[in-house]
């Protein structure tokens, strides 16, 4: 009778998944000696594409991996600037201030996830918006934003402009490579394949012992964070605070662009959407509207006659898979091989 | 029949109503742990209602349930679940997007306390028991409803229950199919589970439960040893017809 | 105050009429569309297009716009809407969202970044009023704007309730397969269905290019505004969609009254609380007595 | 010296697209007559620079203006950096500047906005070491203003409409005390967020407060839907003058007005009719309007100047700094700038800031035009800040 | 002369065949029970045959004419009705409603909404009641009638009995006897046995996506039957079958 239950076994990582860490290891190294050859501009761009990184990877967990798609992400993107400017604005260094504003944005998502997960589907997505709009109307009553024209965050001036950079480009750097790791983990961890359950059916998810509420949330307020990370980031490198940019509409379309194309539900194709859309917009966006004309256009192709992206379709190519979070049942005598 | 049970379930006056239907009229209902319940009657008599009520699938109207003397009442349905009570769905909800084994694998880590690789174990156990082995890595999305209906069973099976509700688990099988499920519900009886089963097809329900309860209309309308319950006229009236003896 | 709520009143009928394509699209065929803003301002710029280069009338612009509108809601049921409802509830979201993009900067490029209105090619209507009684005065186009909203919301209403067709529609959307199994054609019901939403749409546009300015990006608040008298009206409710803009309007009014800046916000948090209340009856033992009660008034 | 040193690269960043593409609409002709001009180079201390311009649209989106700014910084290598057009544009570009270490000139926003706007404290030193601007203030629309409103009879209530945006809380901040210190009576019912759909509690107060004069520093749109509430709900027959700022600044946000925007009061950066001339181009304000009119059948709008004269500083600059590649010396030669442009004096060395120097700010009014061939007329009503403009009209009242 | 004719249909979901190289002749009147063990092919059959999942190779004619590439609502329009499996009402509207989308593709003949409340008097009570909220059995009533209502010449009905309670199961067929009475061509799925050999003139038996035994039922026994069921592994256990 048990025979097969000992015959098989659960195999995480493949061999090419195990090459694939290394090599991103590699990576990550590289681009954190990057400043010691690296022009100015290309850190700079390298700084925008990890903000990029971060936000395609956050927005992927919330609808590739919780089935939450929200147009309303800027709501944290937006906060996590204006928290940087309120708080440098107290005397505080601004690199610090960076990471105060990104926890509180996590503090601030949590009561707004109490109310805004009881939405479903596109209820929740326009939800958002209305969220990002209420908090852009609210950071606008505060004196020191001046409305709509915003304001920069000065104290980054008391670094020399080299300085600067590096710090930023470093600092960007970390945040993505931890927020990318934290995701990593909690998607391969038991509530990853919780949230998954929760997207997929959440009747039958919370029938065999799931706690979608506490789940969601957890997905909710770490997308949060790392979206208000991103934002805090991106003011450091802009160094302008303009309410109406931080929290506009774009960047949720920009994610979508991202995850639609690099591959929705799946790890990897966050991060590849982002290099691909970092490529298209250094390449195209100065065609101005027709940029953006495309952007949208290619969302839609994608979501219609490619809605795993690319990464989906190499994966399906290929067998790739090179972070996995699932499971495989293997045969004992056949571990250590990438299934066909 | 309800009477104090200090080991099983015991549900008193249970209402529930949607909008202005009610489908659950003061239900009074208990059963030992070990016990095996099988539920009959009429489409809409409220059947599939009386099991969600038991699972915690809603917030009752009025009444009151208690498992093994706990009041559960207000629990919801993954705490009851935690608790050993875990139902299946009449219309199978898979968890599409992922594969057979993560689909049973999240019943086994949430519910029931247990560390990873005990975990698996229960995964693999539940996947084997429900016949499921060849099927372990194939997404849920692409199953056909056989399997669906045994993943149902794999994933409450998963969860290590002490109390299973199934619900129209043999509607459209083929008789070779039903004999190898009474078997696997046979084998569960045997470890003790206690089961209440939703089913139609009489004859198969028949070769497990040892106690009949017919519904109709949001009540109890008959309850007891299966034969007696079969011939009771109000039963027939209301659910066998002449199809069955 | 009177004469505050006079106005939230006109407002509201004029959110409900921006609301009425989404709110039939949303009720009746289960799409949120996100496109809907920019459709809105699309409508407009036709309209103004031929109001300044063949110096027609927006009214008479209308009788254009309206077919072509139909004939672009038929478009893009065929070749988008079809395609994405299939792909369950997400995606038309998604792929309307890329729609918006693809509009506004569409616009953007034809008709540059000067913000347009209707009012200029209307004459003097666009700011002529009746005085209901010694001091207040209400809006001709505001007037016309909050009956032209009834009258639409209600004939479609009507039309979805007990013709044939809307029948039809409302099966179709339920389950095109299964329609198209019983007889129906799936693909015309849906089809009229999407035009008929878009010719509300061109209607709604003159009435934002009448009553305000557009540019190329003035979708997002004005899908803004119709989701929230959609969502505020109760989902499924053609009629309510107007008390929804109504209420809306004078959320926003009360806003404005506690805090300047209080307008839009006061619309946005109302929103919310709505969105709130109704989770809290949907649950718990009272619900379905207080759904009675409201649910036998729409 | 090489060949290749005596090539100065020019970034210029300006909203050719987007909500505030309607300024930047005449910049491609601006900037070929600029590019025209300079054709042969420009003499610097004797020698002959090349001048590149790198001309970008912001799509006035200020997270792109400033990526365009640091792209043109680290990647073009640029020596110098133009801008010009409302905050959206100007502080990410000298955001980005100020950090990289890049000479910055810029003008056409409300010094205010640009100086405190961007974090600067009053009564503390300048944190700006590299950034330059030049244009209008509070005080210059202060004295335009009791200038402008003078000129007719009223009882000297004021309703104003401030947006909560730093042009409108400059405005309040240092514009309404200074109103009210000179006699006026102003009625303020608060900052309204822009995109606000309904004005009736504004109106209803105005109308109960009966003003004659009415003040607003609102985005066209919103005027639009203001200005015919108010026309609808009986407003606009107590008015006798509407003096509007930040909008109607060009002729297709009047006639999107149709009859509501004849006889608008209003205040210009630049006219055609300044009796000055390009020391770049060497044209005069009507030359220059003439030619753009000609070439493209458009009305000449008031951008088409302040461009120029930013190009008229800037080429100033560079020649005064005699070392142009030097970026210290460039960033000195501008703190020292005086030059007559074709918008008149920009003088750094009287500023009320190290980094600005004011330009004024002329009375005009839009008049429905009996010649045409344009719709509206855009005509000089005083000369407050400025008395070398010409006075062309008497200002009429609104309601007349 | 033969009303339904099928040849070599194929009919695929994605990379699986369902249904693969499938001929069958229907002639006027003939009522088939068509038979298999779940996940043989027989819903994807009957939903290529009345259009709803198109076939990837193959011919279906109907009285003569080609409906091959037909889309389903004209199929309708020429004879062909389907009661699909799981009844697929449309269940926020009502069953007058639900009857009358019937009668969309309707062609001329002898059903109408009064007739249909005729045959199942038990639904002209529920006329106005939403088909969501009805019993089972009800909604299985509706659905054959909103069949019915338009005019079919063929009537397919798959799975009638899934789900119903005996009682319920028994007057759908006391039902599906008065549509026999009217000559009406029937095609019907259905587990159980016995019911499918009481009702029907002629069995077919899928199995993995092809026909394995086509007979009048006159001439099959429940033993030939159950071997196709299962090809080769012939499993004989009768458990105490209904009586
Ligand atoms: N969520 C709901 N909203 C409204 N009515 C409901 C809901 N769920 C069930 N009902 C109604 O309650 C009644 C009982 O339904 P239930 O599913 O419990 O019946 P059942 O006995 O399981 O029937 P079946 O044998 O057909 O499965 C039916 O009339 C059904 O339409
Ligand atoms: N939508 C679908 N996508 C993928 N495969 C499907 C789909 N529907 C059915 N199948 C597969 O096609 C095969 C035939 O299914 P079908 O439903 O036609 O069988 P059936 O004989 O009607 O079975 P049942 O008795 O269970 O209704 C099965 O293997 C099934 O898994
Ligand atoms: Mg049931
Ligand atoms: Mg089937």
């Amino acid at each position: 009778m048990s025979q097969w239950t000992n015959s098989v076994t659960i195999q995480r990582w493949t061999p090419s998944s195990r090459y694939a860490i290394v090599f991103a290891g590699l990576v990550l190294v590289l681009l954190a000696l990057a400043p010691l050859f690296a022009s100015n501009g290309l850190l700079d761009r390298l700084t925008a594409l990890f903000i990029y990184v971060i936000l395609a990877a956050m927005w992927n967990a919330l609808a590739g991996y919780g089935g939450l798609i929200s147009v309303g992400q800027q709501a944290f993107f937006g906060l996590g600037a204006y928290f940087t400017i309120r708080i440098a604005d107290l005397g505080l260094d601004p690199f610090i201030s960076v990471a105060l504003a990104a926890l509180i944005v996590g503090v601030i998502s949590y009561p707004i996830s109490l109310v805004m997960l009881r939405l479903k589907g596109g209820e929740f997505a326009i939800g958002m918006w209305v969220v990002a709009s209420i908090l852009h109307l609210m950071v606008n009553l505060d004196g020191l934003i001046q409305g709509e024209t915003g304001i920069s965050l000065v104290s980054l001036n008391h670094y020399d402009s080299a300085q600067r950079l590096t710090i930023i480009y470093l600092l960007t750097l970390g945040s993505m490579a931890g927020l990318l790791a934290l995701l990593f983990f909690v998607l391969r961890s038991k509530t990853g394949s919780a949230i998954q359950a929760i997207r997929d059916n959440e009747e039958a998810a919370t029938s065999v012992g799931v706690k979608p509420e506490k789940t969601k949330q957890l997905l909710f307020v770490i997308a949060a964070f790392g979206i208000g990370v991103a934002g805090a980031l991106w003011l450091t490198s802009a160094t302008t605070f303009l309410p109406k940019t931080y929290f506009s509409v774009q960047w949720s379309a920009y994610m979508i662009f991202m995850v639609l194309v690099g591959g929705i539900g799946k790890f990897e194709g966050a991060i590849l959407g982002a290099i691909i859309f970092f490529l298209v917009e250094t390449w195209f966006s100065s065609t101005g509207v027709w940029y953006l004309v495309s952007l949208g256009a290619i969302a839609i192709a994608f979501s219609l006659f490619l809605p795993k992206g690319i990464w989906g379709e190499l994966e399906r190519r290929f067998n790739w898979h090179f972070l996995p979070v699932g499971y495989q049942v293997v045969e004992k005598n056949k571990i250590n091989t990438d299934k066909k | 029949m309800t009477h104090a049970v200090s080991n099983g379930l015991l549900a008193s006056d249970l209402v529930k109503n949607f909008g202005s239907v009610s489908v659950l009229k003061n239900i009074n209902f208990s059963m030992n742990a070990d016990e095996a319940v099988g539920i009959v009657g009429p489409n809409g008599a409220g059947k599939t209602t009386l099991l969600s009520a038991l699972a915690g699938a809603f917030q009752l109207d009025q009444g009151s349930i208690l498992l093994n003397n706990q009041d559960v009442t207000e629990k919801c349905a993954s705490a009851r679940c935690n608790l050993g009570v875990v139902r299946t769905h009449q219309i199978p909800k898979p968890f599409d997007g992922m594969t057979v084994f993560e689909n049973v694998l999240v019943a086994a880590s949430y519910g029931v306390d247990a560390d990873k690789q005990t975990a698996y174990q229960h995964t693999l156990n539940a996947i084997q028991l429900s016949g499921m082995e060849h099927v372990a890595n194939r997404q849920a999305e692409s199953l056909g409803l056989l399997d669906r209906k045994r993943l149902e069973l794999a994933r409450a099976l998963a969860t290590q229950p002490k109390i299973l509700l199934l619900d129209e688990i043999a509607g459209g099988l083929t008789e070779a199919e039903s004999v190898q499920l009474v078997d696997t519900i046979k084998e569960l009886r045997r470890q003790g589970i206690g089961i209440i089963w939703i089913e139609h097809i009489v004859h198969v329900l028949l070769q497990v439960a040892e106690r009949l309860i017919c519904m109709d209309s949001g009540e109890i309308i008959a309850d007891g040893e299966p034969q007696a319950v079969l011939s009771n006229p109000q039963v027939v009236k209301a659910y066998l017809g002449g199809g069955i003896e | 105050m009177t004469n505050q709520i006079i106005q939230a009143i006109l407002l509201g009928g004029y959110y409900a009429l921006l609301a009425c394509g989404l709110s039939f699209m949303f009720s009746v065929m289960k799409i949120i569309n996100l496109a809907h803003g920019s459709l809105l301002v699309l409508a407009g710029y036709l309209l103004w297009f031929l109001a300044e280069h063949y110096h027609l009338s927006p009214f008479v612009g209308l009788l254009i716009v309206t077919p072509l509108m139909m004939l672009i809601g038929w478009a893009l049921q065929a070749f988008l809407l079809e395609k994405s409802a299939r792909g369950g509830e997400l995606l038309p979201i998604l792929t309307t969202f890329g729609l918006a993009i693809v509009i506004e900067n569409l616009l953007f490029e034809h008709f540059g970044a000067n913000t347009r209105s209707l009012a200029p090619y209307i004459g003097d209507l666009s700011w002529q009023s009746w005085e209901l009684f010694s001091g207040v005065y209400v809006g001709k186009t505001s007037v016309y704007i909050l009956v032209t909203a009834i009258i639409i919301l209600g004939s479609l209403q009507l039309f979805m309730k007990k013709t044939p067709l809307g029948r039809q529609i409302r099966a179709t959307a339920h389950d095109p397969d299964t329609a198209g199994i019983v007889g129906i054609n799936p693909k015309k019901a849906s089809a009229i269905a999407a035009a008929l939403a878009m010719g509300t749409v061109a209607i709604s546009g003159l009435a934002l290019g009448v009553r305000g300015v557009f540019d190329a990006y003035s979708g997002g608040p004005q899908l803004l505004f119709a989701f929230e008298a959609t969502i505020i009206g109760g989902v499924g409710s053609l009629w309510g969609t107007l008390i929804g803009g109504i209420i809306l309007a004078l959320a926003q009014t009360i806003g404005a009254n506690i805090h300047p800046q209080g307008f839009l916000l006061g619309g946005h948090i109302l929103f919310i609380i709505i969105l709130l209340i109704r989770l809290v009856l949907a649950k718990g033992g009272v619900s379905h007595r207080m759904k009675a009660a409201f649910g036998g008034a729409k | 010296a090489a060949t290749s040193d005596k090539k100065l690269r020019v970034g210029f960043i300006s909203p050719r697209t987007g909500h505030l593409g309607a300024f930047g609409e005449t910049d491609p002709f601006v900037l070929s007559q600029v590019r025209q001009a300079l054709a042969d180079g420009l003499q610097i201390n004797n020698e002959t620079y090349q001048i590149e311009i790198l001309d970008r649209d912001s799509q006035s989106d200020p997270s792109r203006a400033g990526q365009l700014a640091k792209d043109l910084i680290n990647n073009e290598n640029i020596d110098f950096m133009l801008s010009t057009v409302a905050p959206e544009t100007i502080n990410p570009v000298s955001d980005a500047c100020e950090a990289a270490g890049i000479p910055c000139l810029s003008a056409v926003l409300p010094w205010e906005a640009w100086y405190f706007g961007r974090g600067a404290k009053p009564g503390q030193p300048s944190p700006f070491k590299w950034t330059y601007h030049f244009s209008f203030g509070v005080d210059e629309f202060y004295q335009t203003y009791i200038s402008q409103w003078g000129l007719i009879e009223t009882n000297k209530k004021v309703g104003v409409m401030y947006p909560n945006d730093a042009d409108g809380n400059a405005i309040r901040r240092f514009l309404k005390p200074k109103l009210e210190a000179a006699g006026y009576t102003i009625i303020d019912p608060g900052a309204y967020e822009t995109g606000t759909s309904d004005f009736s509690s504004q109106i209803a107060l105005f109308k109960r407060e009966g003003i004659e004069i009415f003040n607003a520093f609102p985005i066209p749109s919103d005027f639009s839907a203001l200005w015919r509430q108010a026309a609808q709900q009986g407003l606009t027959r107590q008015i006798k003058i509407a003096q509007i700022a930040k909008t109607g600044l060009f002729p297709s946000d009047i006639e999107a007005l149709g009859g509501l925007g004849n006889k608008l009061a209003s205040a210009c950066y630049w006219h055609k009719d300044m009796p000055y001339r390009s020391p770049l181009t060497g044209q005069t304000g009507k030359q220059l309007c003439d030619l753009y009119e000609a070439q493209t059948n458009k009305q000449w709008t008031q951008q088409i100047g302040a461009c120029l004269s930013l190009f008229d500083a800037a080429m100033e600059t560079l020649i005064t700094s005699a070392d142009p590649k030097n970026k210290v010396n460039l960033a000195m030669a501008m703190r020292k700038l005086n030059v007559s442009t074709i918008a008149g004096q920009v003088d750094f060395t009287s500023g009320p800031v190290p980094n600005v120097a004011i330009t004024p700010i002329i009375g005009t009014q839009w008049v429905k035009s009996k010649s045409g061939p344009f719709k509206f007329d855009y005509l000089i009503t005083e000369h407050a800040t400025d008395p070398n403009v010409p006075i062309a009209h008497k200002l009429t009242p609104y309601n007349a | 002369m033969s009303c339904l004719q099928v040849n070599n249909l194929d009919v695929r979901h994605g990379q699986l065949a369902a249904v693969r190289g499938v001929s069958m002749t229907l002639n006027k009147g003939d009522v088939v029970a068509l038979i298999g063990a779940n996940g043989a092919g027989k819903t994807t059959f009957l939903r290529a045959i009345s259009g709803a999942h198109s076939p990837a190779a193959g011919t279906i004619q109907l009285n003569g004419n080609e409906i091959t590439k037909l889309s389903s609502h004209k199929r309708v329009a020429a004879g062909l009705a389907l009661v699909p499996e799981g009844r697929k009402l449309f269940s926020n509207m009502t069953t007058e409603e639900n009857l009358l989308l019937g009668a969309t593709s309707a062609r001329s003949g002898e059903w109408n909404i009064e007739k249909i409340f005729q045959v199942f008097p038990n639904l002209s009570k529920r006329r106005h009641t939403k088909t969501g909220t009805m019993s089972g059995g009800e909604q299985q009533a509706t659905a054959i009638g909103r069949a019915l209502m338009s005019n079919p010449d063929i009537l397919i009905l798959d799975e009638v009995s899934l789900g119903l309670s005996p009682l319920v199961v028994d007057q759908v067929y006391q039902n599906l006897e008065r549509l026999l009475a009217t000559d009406t061509t029937i095609i019907l799925v259905e587990q159980d046995l016995s019911r499918a050999m009481k009702v029907a003139n002629r069995a077919i038996c899928m199995l993995e996506g092809e026909i394995v035994l086509d007979k009048p039922m006159s001439l099959v026994t429940r033993d030939e039957i159950t071997d196709a069921y299962f090809g080769l592994h012939k499993i004989r256990t009768h458990n105490g079958d209904a009586a």
